[in-house]
């Protein structure tokens, strides 16, 4: 198993946190996955086994309320940032317990008090958001960062191309986080761009970028560190290609038609988790005993979150209409405001949907 | 005082941007060129380049921009030149302008202001000369105005303002030169009823917007037929204020529905089906609609005026509605 | 009320609440409850469906009255 | 067999992977499903042995099946027979009641206006196919009608042209008026579009004593009803009361019934060889209840008169509340006592058969409420809408015999439950009390319990503690 650069890790306890971090979204995953073959999770997911470093390095270098914007692969995003496990899962179960009370769902994970502005399902329909999130701390003098999590996918989308434009022309605190997996579900990244070098592109907006070993979870942290720092000091925004690998489908229904099982396998021997042991064990940082407990913390706390997920309840169909439009200051339950009982309903003798 | 309904809109900017400092403008050319139907004009120098704020041609970037700043704490008021070019911003006003406070639970919501010029009548061809505010009112998180009047012009905006949802306000390009007298103290009005414009028995005219003015001139044509028709401008798509429509329908027995829109799934077919559904008992004769023919807007102007509703064809609907005794 | 409003009121209650009973050929001397298989959700269900087609309120005690087809649209035909 | 989509509804096993006898860890590859898009490699969430294979190749099962069993050693390889069916219509178990109807066929049923609850499928599994719903389409008459399609470029449909005969064409409101003023439609000319009548038409048809004051000016018609009231669609009589569904005439052979029965007697003859029964029985005083019961009806509407099995069901609730042996489940040869107590309610259908859906936490529900949620399972049960948590879940079950006359009735225990309580016909029977001979209310209520749970006295106290309940009838 070859280990990450054999640099000496200069803080174990840091290091050991970085691991946990990884191990907690590994697991989540998978417990996902049995989840939604047990047909208690529906809809789509999208999981993010072997691409944990990116998410565990780069949280690393963020302040409690800079912003986040990631996409429907975003579970192992909300968990690093801060959502809880259960809360996860409860929303995945479509029970009102859930970080959007049932109305999100995997792809659209979203938690106020960690400025996670959530899973986009629309690819690269977020970048426009974090530039605008960035604009706002821009205007109001603000020392924020807003981090945008996509895949190389979205470099196809136009609004990765205005987003670009607009953030470099504004020089607007943004750091933008590429997740290049190589495939976009089932398109090669060479049958989609003729520009593969996705840091390259950045450089045409005059915006910094660099190129990062995605299993390297020191790698990506150092490079997240050196970025935030700049764009947090005003230096505007910067681009990260983190070079990384999806060891699952793209979703749950995916055969995998598209990708030979050999670089799947060659690809797992870069295991972020692994890699991260092997260097810790390397220099004697990873007793057995640590390992041991590290993992069963992790079990427990998700075992946990399956069980608060398992007793959640669904929310109440009476509440259906709310948050289609702001409840109104006074009423606390009233689902909209407007002397119209439901905008769009008319009189108010039939719902909206009437 | 006497103004326009662009000068009414501009001091609707002003006034806004002065009271709050989170307010700021963002469009194509809403600066240095002062506006493409020079409602901004002079604004860049009286608040500078950050609050008025020029864009490249990036409709789903500035548009999505403008909602992220919203949820960054700001109070933005994005132009998109006309409602021809938001075919370009949908997936940003659809999927995350309407749709992020609900999916989010209740945690986020988008307190922006989306303005777009629309409607036809001015030779501008097919692909300038849309009318689709009735597609926006048919998205459940979207707020719809349609000002006609120089007080709406003036009023809508502030009102709008202050909704923590996306509020989108249609302005008919036709009607920014109507020129008409406009208390010195005119502010923030109400956003979310119709208003009966003018009292007559005989039927309801139903319109909103750039259709106001030919409508009314309708009425005016046909009173002296000996038909007082009520005229409903409906200020808002979104909600529809049911009440007043189905008070005045109840009262003349007869409605026409008077829609720039082309026909098939247009407003005044929600209108019209709602007509049926609340007032079915009070119906005297058939609801009539009058909109645009199902063509695309032509350039030559023969060709435009015969395509978009008219005052004779609301006269001729209005008849069929009375019925030939009239 | 006459006996043969009541006897029609009678039948279409039973109608009701057992569909599968042929309301032509219903034996007057049946018993709703043995008979007719009515239990006693049943039984209170066909007091109510008189109650709102006939006016005609049975109390409890007067059950044991109100035991068979006849014994019921009597009931209702004096009450009516 | 997992669910590997949200529309993936069944799946066919076409390759092993493994075989009996394999270690497997969490994670492996096991076999290979075809789903109806696309063939899946489908991994184990369990470790241990292969003990046995429950489907073979190429049969098409439904989601959440189980295909294969893994024991926990090696030690364990298979002796014991297939995995029994463990609850009437549990997943797995033997078909639900309500054939299977995919979604195309159910759209056509729909536009035909057939109900394909009760249509037995000629399909694969009982599947209900197009030709089923077809044949049982109702009179050939009822063709579908065309969708219209919107002449592109027709600026308005021309109004269709007045139908001869039959229907007198009006406006709503001229309906109306002649409704109110009582003027014959069809002898008024009409002047209206196509030769309709209008309110102008019905006002001049009636003579002028009868003419409401036309006022000038802006009059709300004072005959038409206040804009309240208006009826947002034409007067609708009130919802009927669902009455139970239309019945099919007794099943002759096969179809749902049959099935029904099959499954309720697999059940029972598996309680009957793997529970070990002891039977108690007990005379109820229902004096104190009786007389409580009928002096509340008399106060109350006929609509919410209480009925006497609501006062035996809450006291049974309440007592599986205090005698946890008698209310939770045994499975995997150990007895988990529940904390909530979901009160089955043994409910006969009418054409033969019998199901047990649950009040849920019947012990906290009061009187009403429970004749409510009592009302409405019976009428569902009966209509074979359950819900499947209904099914699956009582912790304990009641059958109340009484109705039909039987005196006492010793139950058979729904498996994985560990009691049953029975309850016969409410009788006036002699009573001695403190040397007094009097008439009182009585019935006989009896327990079959499961002897490797509790015993006589544990199964004594339940009965008793239901009659001390039924005792104090105002505090149920």
């Amino acid at each position: 198993m070859s280990t990450v650069r054999n640099q000496v890790i200069r803080d174990q306890d840091h290091a050991l946190h970085l691991l946990r971090q990884m191990v907690r979204v590994r697991r989540l995953e998978e417990k996902c996955i049995e989840l939604y073959s047990a047909a208690k999770i529906r809809g789509f997911l999208h999981v993010y086994i072997g691409e944990e470093a990116v998410a565990a390095g780069v949280m690393e270098a963020l302040e409690p309320d800079d912003a986040v914007v990631a996409t429907y692969r975003e579970h192992g995003h909300a968990l690093l940032r801060g959502v809880s496990a259960g809360a996860i899962l409860a929303e995945m179960y479509g029970h009102a317990e859930g970080c959007c009370r049932g109305r999100g769902g995997s792809m659209h994970l979203f938690d106020a008090d960690a400025r996670f502005y959530g899973g986009n399902a629309i690819v690269a329909g977020g970048l426009p958001l974090a530039v605008g999130l960035a604009l706002a701390d821009r205007m109001a003098g603000r020392r924020r960062v807003t981090v945008c999590f996509f895949g190389e996918g979205a470099v196809a989308e136009g609004e990765f191309h205005e987003s670009m434009n607009l953030a470099a022309l504004w020089q607007l605190p943004v750091l933008f986080c590429c997740e290049n997996n190589l495939y976009a579900m089932g398109t090669a990244l060479g049958r989609s761009e003729s520009q593969t070098d996705i840091a390259l592109k950045a450089a045409g907006y005059e915006i910094s970028a660099w190129a990062v070993d995605g299993m390297d979870v020191l790698a990506v942290e150092e490079a997240a560190r050196r970025a935030v720092d700049a764009v947090r000091s005003g230096g505007g925004p910067h681009f990260l290609e983190l070079r990384t690998y999806r060891f699952r489908a793209h979703s749950m229904f995916d055969p995998e038609l598209y990708r030979e099982k050999t670089e799947v396998t060659r690809w797992m021997e870069r295991d972020p988790i692994a890699l991260l042991q092997g260097t810790m064990q390397a220099a004697g940082q990873l007793p057995e005993d640590t390992w041991a407990g590290l993992t069963a913390d992790v079990d427990a706390e998700i075992s946990a979150a399956v069980g608060f997920a398992e007793n959640g309840t669904p929310e109440p169909v009476s509440e259906l209409l709310r948050f289609v439009y702001s409840d109104p200051p006074d009423a606390g339950g009233a689902a909209n405001p407007g002397g119209a009982a439901t905008p769009g309903g008319g009189a108010g003798k039939e719902g909206a949907a009437g | 005082m006497k103004t326009t309904y662009r000068e009414a809109m501009r001091a609707a900017l002003r006034d806004a941007m002065q009271r709050d400092e989170r307010v700021f403008l963002m469009g194509e050319d809403v600066g240095s060129y002062g506006g493409s139907f020079a409602v901004s004009l002079g604004l860049l120098e009286e608040f500078g380049p950050e609050r008025i704020r020029d864009t490249p041609l990036s409709e789903s970037g500035f548009v999505g921009a403008g909602i992220g700043a919203a949820l960054g704490g700001m109070r933005p008021v994005v132009e998109i030149m006309t409602v021809n070019f938001s075919l370009l911003a949908l997936d940003q006003i659809i999927n995350n302008a309407a749709t992020l406070l609900h999916m989010s639970g209740g945690q986020f919501n988008v307190p922006i202001v989306i303005r777009m010029t629309t409607g036809a009548g001015r030779q501008l061809g097919a692909q300038h000369s849309h009318s689709l505010e009735g597609w926006y009112a048919h998205i459940p998180g979207l707020r719809i105005l349609a000002p006609a009047t120089l007080a709406d012009a003036r009023g809508m905006l502030w009102t709008a303002l202050q909704d923590p949802d996306p509020v989108l306000i249609f302005e008919h390009g036709s009607l920014y030169n109507v020129a008409g007298e406009l208390d010195d103290d005119a502010g923030a009005v109400d956003i979310d009823k119709a208003a009966v414009v003018r009292h007559g028995d005989a039927l309801t005219l139903i319109t909103y917007g750039g259709t106001l003015p030919l409508v009314l001139e309708a009425a005016d044509l046909l009173a002296a037929e000996g038909i007082e028709a009520d005229v409903v401008d409906l200020r808002t798509l979104r909600p529809l204020d049911g009440q007043t429509i189905m008070d005045s329908v109840a009262r003349t027995h007869r409605a026409v529905v008077v829609d720039e829109g082309w026909r098939s799934g247009s407003i005044s077919a929600e209108i019209a089906a709602r007509i049926c559904e609340q007032a079915f008992f009070d119906l005297d004769a058939p609801v009539e609609r009058v909109c645009s023919l199902e063509v695309p807007v032509p350039y030559a102007k023969h060709l435009e005026q015969a395509a978009l509703p008219s005052v004779e064809r609301v006269m001729a609907a209005a008849r069929r509605a009375v019925g030939t005794h009239g | 009320m006459n006996q043969q409003d009541a006897r029609r009121a009678v039948e279409t209650a039973i109608g009701k609440v057992a569909p599968d009973v042929e309301p032509g050929d219903l034996d007057g001397a049946a018993r709703l409850r043995q008979d007719l298989e009515l239990d006693s959700l049943d039984f209170l269900r066909l007091v109510e469906v008189v109650a709102e087609s006939t006016g005609v309120d049975i109390p409890e005690a007067d059950y044991p009255a109100v035991a068979t087809v006849d014994g019921l649209v009597a009931y209702v035909a004096g009450h009516g | 067999m997992p669910s590997l989509g949200a529309d993936m509804e069944h799946g066919k096993v076409v390759e092993w992977l493994v075989k009996p006898g394999d270690y497997i860890h969490k994670g492996d590859i096991v076999a290979a499903v075809d789903t109806d898009k696309t063939v899946m490699d489908i991994e184990s969430f369990e470790e241990g042995v292969v003990a046995e294979f429950l489907v073979d190749l190429g049969d098409t099962v439904d989601v959440g099946t189980p295909i294969a069993r893994i024991t926990a050693t090696p030690a364990e390889l298979p002796t014991t027979q297939p995995a029994p069916a463990t609850q009437p219509g549990a997943a797995g178990g033997p078909p639900e009641p309500g054939a299977k109807v995919p979604p195309p066929v159910r759209h056509l049923a729909h536009t035909l206006g057939v109900d394909v609850g009760h249509l037995s499928g000629s399909g694969p599994h009982g599947e209900v196919t197009r030709a089923d719903v077809e044949r049982a389409a109702p009179g050939p008459g009822t063709q579908v009608p065309p969708e219209q399609a919107g002449h592109p470029g027709e600026q308005a449909e021309a109004p269709r042209g007045p139908d001869e005969g039959r229907r007198v064409r009006s406006s709503p409101l001229a309906r109306r008026l002649a409704a109110e003023l009582g003027v014959d439609l069809s002898a008024v000319p009409g002047t209206g579009p196509g030769g309709a009548v209008t309110e102008e038409d019905v006002l001049s048809a009636v003579p002028p004593r009868g003419r409401p004051a036309k006022e000038p000016g802006a009059e709300k018609s004072a005959d038409a009803p206040s804009p309240e009231s208006r009826p947002t669609a034409p007067a609708r009589a009130t919802e009927p009361v669902p009455a139970p569904a239309p019945r099919q005439e007794r099943p002759a052979a096969g179809g749902k019934a049959e099935s029904l029965r099959q499954a309720i007697g697999a059940l029972m003859s598996r309680s009957k060889k793997e529970i070990p029964h002891y039977y108690l029985a007990t005379t109820l005083d229902l004096a104190a209840a009786m007389a409580w019961m009928q002096a509340v009806n008399q106060q109350r509407p006929v609509s919410s008169r209480l009925v006497p099995s609501a006062l035996l069901l809450k006291a049974t609730a309440l007592a599986a509340k205090e005698v946890p042996d008698m209310n939770g489940f045994f499975t995997k040869g150990a007895f988990q006592p529940s904390s909530a107590v979901h009160l089955g309610v043994a409910v006969a259908l009418r054409h033969g058969g019998l199901v047990a859906p649950a009040l849920h936490d019947a012990d906290t529900l009061t009187l009403d409420e429970l004749m409510d949620q009592l009302r409405d399972l019976v009428a569902r049960a009966r209509a074979g809408r359950l819900q499947r948590a209904e099914m699956a879940d009582p912790t304990i079950t009641v059958t109340n015999l009484g109705d039909l006359g039987v005196e006492s009735v010793y139950g058979v225990i729904y498996p994985p439950q560990v009691a049953m309580v029975g309850f016969g016909k409410i009788l006036e029977q002699p009573w001695a009390h403190n040397g007094m001979l009097g008439i009182r209310h009585a019935a006989t209520a009896t327990l079959s319990a499961d002897h490797r749970v509790s015993d006589g006295l544990r199964g004594g106290r339940f009965l008793a503690r239901i009659d001390e309940l039924l005792q104090t009838p105002e505090e149920l």
